[in-house]
């Protein structure tokens, strides 16, 4: 679709109409935007992507059309409040520049000077290189997705190579270093919560399967007080988290715990 | 399928798979495809596979939970000196990782690497699973149904803890600095 | 030591390994032994495994810190489905980020910054370090001395490459010549 409108500019149809109203080719339901400027890696690339969808030269762009289209997004996206990275607006100024010198009568004892839009052309060039160069590397064959190291049991009454001793301080203080990186010792629920019941939650994840589990059948009589708060506490956990649902046919029936399915 | 595609998928598999694989779990292998082989057809490709070892360094093991490949005893000298360089040790990253999974679980991976803002590779909760000290307890039912990791019996007991209780909770972990001349 | 048992050897010890062997590692399996195989044997030894395995599901393959015998790729989609874990996908800002390190290195933030037209976030740059793909190599001599990346060995390996010679060439850069008369 955008290829026939390219054989047909509709550049003329824009033109005059207030800012805001999305010219037919650039229209994009506005919960597409978000996720369309998302796709975009920077305002390199936004350009990139309207040279290359019309077909121009990147050493031939014409400057006024693609700043006037480059503008068309970046007040559209203005528009939808999103938040705009600075770096768009930087290359809206960078273009706007461009033009007015492009416009400008230039005198003739500057005629040898540098076409303005030069630095711009290399950055694209630069820039397309890399892009490139990425999605070559993307294509290649790499471990993990494309290939497997093939490997065999090592002989019998052999260990494996000797799996890593790990002391638990060790364990903790990485602990505590990402909880520090992620401030995570500022949400005080965290605190609180004791670690039996996420414990727990496994243990009541683990033996539910995909049958149905009467509610009651979790508590053990001979956890005592403490223990019965922890199941209870783990249960409601994980129905506030939505993975698993309580079901009662009539009030007083039994109560049955599934899986959410 | 043809025997010649069959044997080498299998082949494939047991050299990738670093564990014993039965064979419910190779059946798994083609689940999706028009014709999944039988136990029967299974079994007499692995027996031509076993036959085609006799001139390799290995051999087709069968053991209680399935089939490997499995290093010949003749060779085990050689094969030993491998390990004596290098005492291994875990990254920080696979420290971290279990870390999180002692106490949040039942956690995803995504939910990891938000808290760790880096991303998890599928390597280090491959590491953990076949340490036993992970396992897969179910699934977040949201879209792509992320596997829910919780720890296991042997990490306890690896780590001489009854229960994960006995882990200090996060506020001591903030107070005291874990304490590095802690008697054993 | 005859050729067919150094053979046998070499298998053993490439698949027990689980990461590649270097010509120097594979050597010190001969520790202490009257004859070591010099390189040049090993070589060829190493050769006639690689031939052998026309017919099999592996291959050898050399990457940038030695030989390993690995699935082949045509057999990715079976082997995949062993594991629960989808393999990870990365952004094409890892990939772009990945990529300026590895043709330009050594490279500072600031000019990945610069080439790409956006800020490289920190988790970018931690998510490379913690793969071991890129490392800190120096610092540029400038206010600030920003670090300099370079990409790892462990890097070459993952991505089945032996040298930074073989990874795909850039596009060929066209001369601008500037058209003076644009039209507007």
């Amino acid at each position: 679709m955008i290829e026939l409108e390219v054989e047909h500019p509709p550049l003329a149809r824009i033109r005059g109409e207030p800012l805001g109203e999305p010219p037919n080719d650039l229209y994009i339901p506005p919960d597409a935007l978000q996720v369309f400027l998302e796709a975009f890696e920077g305002p390199l690339d936004l350009l990139l992507y309207l040279i290359k969808r019309q077909n121009l030269d990147i050493l031939d762009i014409p400057i006024a059309e693609i700043t006037r289209q480059y503008m068309e997004y970046i007040d559209l996206m203005r528009e939808l409040r999103l938040e705009l990275a600075a770096e768009y607006l930087l290359m809206a100024a960078l273009l706007a520049e461009i033009k007015s010198r492009l416009l400008l009568p230039r005198p003739p004892a500057e005629e040898n000077e540098e076409d303005p839009r030069a630095e711009l052309i290399r950055r694209l060039q630069e820039y397309e290189r890399i892009r490139h160069a990425a999605e070559a590397l993307d294509a290649l064959p790499r471990l993990e997705r494309d290939l497997a190291q093939a490997s065999a049991w090592p002989p019998e009454d052999m260990r494996k190579p000797p799996a890593p001793e790990v002391d638990l301080r060790e364990v903790l203080l990485a602990l505590r270093e990402v909880m520090a990186r992620a401030q995570m010792f500022s949400h005080h629920h965290i605190h609180k919560e004791p670690l039996s019941v996420r414990e727990r939650m496994s243990r009541v994840l683990d033996c539910l399967g995909d049958e149905f589990y009467e509610f009651t059948r979790f508590f053990d009589a001979s956890e005592g007080r403490r223990g019965v708060v922890v199941t209870l506490l783990a249960l409601l956990e994980l129905l506030k988290s939505q993975l698993i649902e309580l079901m009662q046919d009539t009030p007083f029936a039994p109560i049955y715990v599934r899986r959410v399915a | 399928m043809d025997e010649q595609r069959l044997k080498l998928i299998l082949e494939a598999a047991l050299l990738a798979a670093a564990e014993p694989l039965s064979l419910e779990r190779m059946q798994k292998l083609f689940a999706g495809e028009e014709e999944v082989p039988d136990r029967h057809a299974l079994r007499k490709v692995l027996a031509a596979l076993a036959s085609e070892c006799d001139v390799r360094a290995y051999e087709l093991k069968e053991v209680a939970s399935g089939f490997r490949f499995q290093i010949r005893q003749s060779l085990a000298p050689w094969v030993n000196r491998l390990w004596e360089e290098r005492p291994q040790r875990y990254s920080r990253a696979i420290l971290e990782t279990l870390a999180l999974i002692a106490y949040r679980q039942p956690v995803t991976r995504g939910e990891i690497e938000d808290i760790r803002g880096v991303s998890v590779s599928s390597n280090i909760i491959k590491t953990l699973i076949e340490r036993e000290w992970i396992r897969v307890v179910g699934h977040r039912e949201v879209p792509g149904r992320p596997a829910l990791y919780a720890t296991t019996k042997a990490f306890l007991d690896y780590f001489n803890l009854k229960s994960l209780d006995e882990l200090p909770s996060l506020i001591e972990l903030k107070d005291h600095a874990v304490n590095e001349d802690e008697p054993e």
